[in-house]
């Protein structure tokens, strides 16, 4: 275990914990990360990897600890909240584009309402985002018009267009079958290669092997091992080693 | 000699018959308008974090749920009155059509608010969005949507429980048909004559929130499928 | 006419059936007082009420009150679920084209009955006041057809909703029996209300389906022996505190 | 007339509530058994059958009550029907009662899922035993709550028996007023009354919405 | 693409053709499984297998061509469709166990009804087969208190209970996690070893390679290539290839 909180970070977690009634889901956290740092957070289910990015974007209050995130103190109750969810995008699996509007409007809305862009320019940004996840044609469909993957780039693109310093994805592709899988991890290599900072909750290892700088292993509430993406090959933890051979296992 | 039917002698009134179906139509639109507003209201309020909002709007519902229509008219009417305030028995039926109807709104638009996944709340939260931006945006037109053939009923319903106010002199299609039925004594005549103009009447209704339907919902308009 | 249905159950004379019976079904309605209503102990009493009584004792039948509403009155009679109806009828000619009444037993003066504080002489100061009427009552029609008045009129149910409209508050005027002007004074010391304007005087009858000859004769038989008796002017001066006009007197 | 309130006139009042309970009791069982029928009518694999019942509840829910009552009551007698006030405002009732239950348990039959009704087609079984067996029972328990509920409406739309000559907690009231002239303080009592009439059962259903779990609502002819 | 339809056949598909609208879902299938046989459908999403094994057991009606199952016409419109499916058990993803009644009376309820079986020798029955999906201790439960994999296995008690020539399984593993997966697999291969007719759709092609006698690949509504387990290795056509190759990506 390790604990790298240096100042330069733009997310960082210090010894964070969090029950749910009598189940402790997180039982001291702590890691950070850099400006343009991709990390992967890995381990099995119920490990608390979602709670610990929930935590990240305050949808979840901490029991104890200290989140900072691009500046703004969220383990405070007195965070502005909207504030910090300018700098923060997240995806979460379910997609949930709102049904009711256009992928136009579902990218557009939060540009216009929350930082008063005008309408024509934020259309204009909407194409933009839409066209770096490879979706301009469908700027006038409705979500259920889309694939499960174009869903999940539209929800990547809405959050894009929010222009936040830091993406976080919570296995954004476990809903989809292997072709659009795909195709929503080449849009976030992409992303990456653009040297925006993410932090992903993510079941692919061979994706999360390709793509992140830094791996958190998480097991039982807390992080059980953490280094470079070659940790992943030659575990050092007897737990790692398990769940990665689990991993392989399974395909 | 039984009963002898003369429609011609009734529905030489024609002109009474219609403007009371006018009225009736009159009192269903500007209480189906405020009802709906002030049933939102109620429903949202019935979420708010403040105990003594939600509570106050459960009082509300819970009570105008529970008695009947014509008691509520009446307390309304003859309690303004009592306390000095006279306004005409259109303004008094469509309060309180409005109070009644709103009661039944909000219990509906609070099922439709259940109905929203809280994923979407979540995903319009992480785009920053404010409360209230996320109940018009994110919320209100997916649950009316949702319960909108409820609604559609709940308010027709309305304009047949308002044949009540004919009791506070407003002029609507019953007190219309009791004015010619007492006149003429042809009450059967006039019944069937106002059954038939209800149920003309629930029709128009339904057309009229059908059509409503299609200008609210461009989705459903241009794919054709509920949410 | 084209539209024209009739319907015909079978059936016998009314006035046989009754007798037969030893009962008469009468239909009054309880809810306008002072003709029918509910006294302190929650039993019907009233002008009506005591008509019927009457009519029942000399008779030698048992009495049933079918309990009726304003608009249920007629009906009751031409589907045979009431013998006849006394319950404040008053006679006009197009009523007539669908019962028939007998002569009448009582009248009723109606008056135009304003707060008494208000300064209304004649007609002219009628304009922009509100005008309480009972929906479909002669007074209602007789108001609704001076249209040259440019009166006001808000129709109630019946005459108690009227005179409830008029004791909270709702009216400042009505247009009823002078008994019921009265009463409001009555129920609410801060409101007296007082007659300003005749209106008409009507006649009130027994009510019956049409084809009933003999039924009519005997009811006006008695009609005419309770004129001469005086027994209905009693009845009418213990509940209207006025006395029916002189050639009812007896 | 005149006087105050008096303890003849709260007995009054209970004696309509009775009356109030006991129509209640008629409209709810008659309207239950027949709201059934409309019920499996509405699904019939039938197409007549289904546009009939469609049909009558169209009608049914497109008129007023109160106008379904006087029809019933003497338009029956006018063709030659003698009914009793308490039978003609019972068959009324039944008819209004049915038409909106019948609605109402058709979406909760249609809301069994639709894999059971496939599954129950796999297992071979015939159309009366998918129904009986696999989705009535499934539709019972997601139609209770909104039959309870229903249940409400049923208590305050009774006083528009009235017009048949029942002296029923509304009719009662307007009685006693018309004695008194005392709206306020009446109507408020008969508010209550109906309130304390209604209210356990709104709790009632909503608590059993709740133990399902979903956010139902009950359709309400105010 | 080969038409293989002997007249020893169990179940035979010729020419089979299905539109929803005007969307052409089956075009042309052919396929026949022989007694005793596993036959394995596989291909892309959307390819139209559910819909071919659904014609199979009439809950869809075809527009064209000839299916024959266990001696029924089923292209007929006044086939038997009782005896059809006495003689058919099709288990769906979705479990579809009906929830107001026990496992035991899920499994009782159809041998009662429509075979008019004893309650006692119906129960006897659902002991047995309970037994064969290594159930036998939830014979009262309630399908809510199992977990996804039990219930799943318990639907295919319930099919089996009707004794049925041949089952048909939709996709049964895919709402499961690999631990319950290799659950419910385990017990259609110990059906297969007993010498039970299956023709099931299936994701898992590790599976399919090593239940199935032989696998029908379908792509845009046709039978694309069909051969025994081993054209999965070495397919002849680049669809299935690219469909395989896929499959391997995500490993
Ligand atoms: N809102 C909640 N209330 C109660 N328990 C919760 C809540 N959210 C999560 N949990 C529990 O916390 C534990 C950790 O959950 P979490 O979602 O963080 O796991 P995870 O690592 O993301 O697992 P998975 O890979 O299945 O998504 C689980 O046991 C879960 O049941
Ligand atoms: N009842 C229906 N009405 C209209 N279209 C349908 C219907 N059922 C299926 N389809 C369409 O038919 C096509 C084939 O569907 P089918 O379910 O057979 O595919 P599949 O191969 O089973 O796919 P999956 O692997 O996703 O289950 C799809 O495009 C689907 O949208
Ligand atoms: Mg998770
Ligand atoms: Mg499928």
């Amino acid at each position: 275990m390790q604990q790298d909180t240096p100042a330069t970070s733009i997310v960082s977690l210090r010894d964070v914990q969090k029950s749910f009634g009598s189940l402790k889901v997180l039982d001291g956290v702590s890691f950070a990360v850099e400006r343009g740092e991709v990390l992967a957070i890995i381990g099995r289910s119920g490990s608390g990897k979602s709670t610990a990015l929930r935590c990240i974007d305050r949808f979840e209050r901490v029991d104890h600890g200290e989140i900072v995130v691009c500046g703004h103190r969220v383990d405070s109750p007195d965070v502005d909240l909207r504030a910090l969810r300018q700098d923060v995008g997240i995806v979460f699996q379910s997609y949930n584009l709102f049904p009711h509007l256009t992928i136009e409007q579902n990218i557009t809305l939060a540009p216009c309402s929350v930082k008063r862009m005008a309408l024509s320019q934020a259309k204009e940004l909407a194409r933009k985002v839409l066209a770096q996840v490879g979706l301009e044609e469908k700027l006038h469909a409705y979500p259920e018009q889309l694939s499960g993957g174009q869903q999940q780039r539209a929800a990547i693109a809405r959050s894009l267009a929010m222009q936040p310093k830091v993406m976080l994805f919570d296995e954004v592709t476990s809903a989809l079958d292997p072709e659009l899988t795909a195709e929503v991890q080449r849009v976030i290599e992409r992303l990456a290669a653009e040297g925006m900072t993410m932090v992903m909750v993510t079941h692919e290892m061979g994706f999360a092997k390709s793509i992140a700088d830094r791996i958190v292993f998480m097991h039982r509430g807390k992080v059980h091992e953490t280094g470079p993406a070659s940790i992943l090959t030659s575990p050092t933890t007897p737990e790692l080693a398990q769940f990665v051979g689990t991993g392989d296992l399974k395909s | 000699m039984g009963i002898e039917l003369d429609f011609p002698a009734v529905l030489e009134r024609w002109p009474n018959f219609l403007g009371g179906a006018i009225l009736t139509l009159e009192l269903a639109f500007f209480a189906t308008v405020l009802g709906a507003f002030l049933g939102t209201l109620a429903a949202v309020g019935r979420r708010s974090h403040s105990l003594l909002i939600a509570r106050t709007c459960k009082v509300y519902v819970e009570a105008i749920r529970n008695t009947p229509l014509l008691v509520q008219i009446f307390l309304v009417y003859f309690g303004l009155a009592s306390i000095g305030l006279k306004l005409s028995a259109f303004t008094v039926a469509v309060a309180a059509l409005t109070i009644n109807v709103g009661a039944y709104t909000a219990e509906i638009m609070r099922a439709g608010f259940d109905a929203i996944p809280r994923g979407q709340l979540e995903a319009a939260e992480g785009l920053a969005l404010s409360r209230l931006q996320i109940y018009w945006h994110i919320i209100l037109l997916p649950a009316v949507e949702r319960v909108y053939p409820a609604l559609t009923s709940q308010f027709v319903l309305l304009m047949l429980a308002s044949s009540v106010c004919s009791q506070i002199s407003a002029e609507e299609l019953t007190a219309v048909a009791n004015y010619i039925q007492s006149d003429t004594y042809r009450a059967f005549e006039t019944y069937i004559i106002i059954a038939v103009l209800y149920i003309f009447l629930s029709l128009v209704m339904r057309a009229g929130f059908w059509g409503l339907g299609f200008v609210l919902f461009p989705r459903r308009r241009r794919l054709g499928t509920p949410l | 006419c084209l539209f024209m249905l009739t319907v015909q159950p079978a059936r016998a004379d009314l006035l046989d059936s009754i007798m037969q019976a030893k009962k008469i079904r009468i239909s009054t309605d309880l809810a306008i007082p002072p003709s029918g209503m509910m006294d302190g102990s929650m039993k019907a009493t009233g002008s009506d009420v005591e008509v019927a009584q009457l009519l029942a004792k000399d008779w030698g039948l048992e009495l049933e009150f079918i309990q009726t509403t304003g608009a249920t009155r007629i009906p009751n009679v031409l589907t045979g679920k009431a013998d006849i109806i006394i319950s404040t009828l008053s006679v006009t000619a197009e009523r007539a084209k669908v019962i028939d009444f007998s002569n009448r037993y009582a009248t009723l003066q109606s008056d135009i009955g304003c707060l008494k504080s208000l300064n209304v002489k004649d007609w002219a100061d009628l304009k922009d006041k509100t005008v309480g009427v009972a929906r479909g009552t002669t007074q209602d029609t007789t108001l609704s057809n001076m249209k040259d008045k440019e009166l006001k009129i808000a129709r109630y149910d019946d005459d108690a909703t009227e005179v409830t409209a008029a004791v909270s508050g709702q009216v400042d005027c009505v247009g009823t029996s002078a008994t019921i002007i009265n009463q409001i004074g009555v129920k609410n010391p801060a409101r007296i209300f007082e007659s300003k304007i005749p209106l008409a005087t009507f006649d009130l009858a027994v009510g019956l389906k049409k084809g009933e000859p003999r039924l009519m004769e005997k009811l006006n038989g008695w009609i005419a022996e309770n004129i001469k008796n005086g027994k209905l002017n009693a009845i009418y001066k213990k509940f209207h505190g006025v006395e029916l006009p002189a050639d009812m007197r007896g | 007339m005149g006087g105050h309130l008096n303890f003849n006139h709260l007995l009054f009042l209970g004696h309509g509530a009775l009356w109030t309970i006991g129509l209640s009791l008629i409209a709810l069982g008659g309207g239950g058994l027949a709201g059934f029928v409309i019920a499996l009518a509405r699904v019939s694999p039938l197409k007549s059958v289904r546009l009939l019942s469609a049909v009558y509840v169209q009608l049914i829910q497109g008129t007023p009550l109160l106008v379904i009552l006087f029809l019933g009551y003497f338009g029956l007698a006018a063709v030659g029907f003698q009914l009793s006030p308490l039978a003609a405002a019972g068959a009324s009732l039944t008819l209004y009662v049915a038409a909106y239950l019948g609605e109402i348990w058709r979406g909760c039959i249609e809301s069994v899922p639709k894999p059971q009704w496939e599954a129950a087609e796999g297992l071979a079984l015939s159309r009366t035993q998918r129904m009986m067996k696999v989705i009535l029972p499934q539709a019972i328990r997601i139609a209770t709550p909104p039959t309870v509920g229903f249940m409400v409406q049923i208590i305050k739309n009774t006083s528009l028996a009235s017009v048949v000559g029942f002296v029923e907690l509304m009719r009662s009231g307007q009685i006693v007023n018309n004695s008194l002239f005392e709206p306020f303080a009446i109507y408020a009592i008969i508010a209550v009354v109906y309130f304390a009439m209604c209210y356990p059962i709104s709790l009632y259903s909503q608590r059993l919405e709740r133990r399902m779990g979903r956010g139902k609502f009950n359709l309400a002819p105010a």
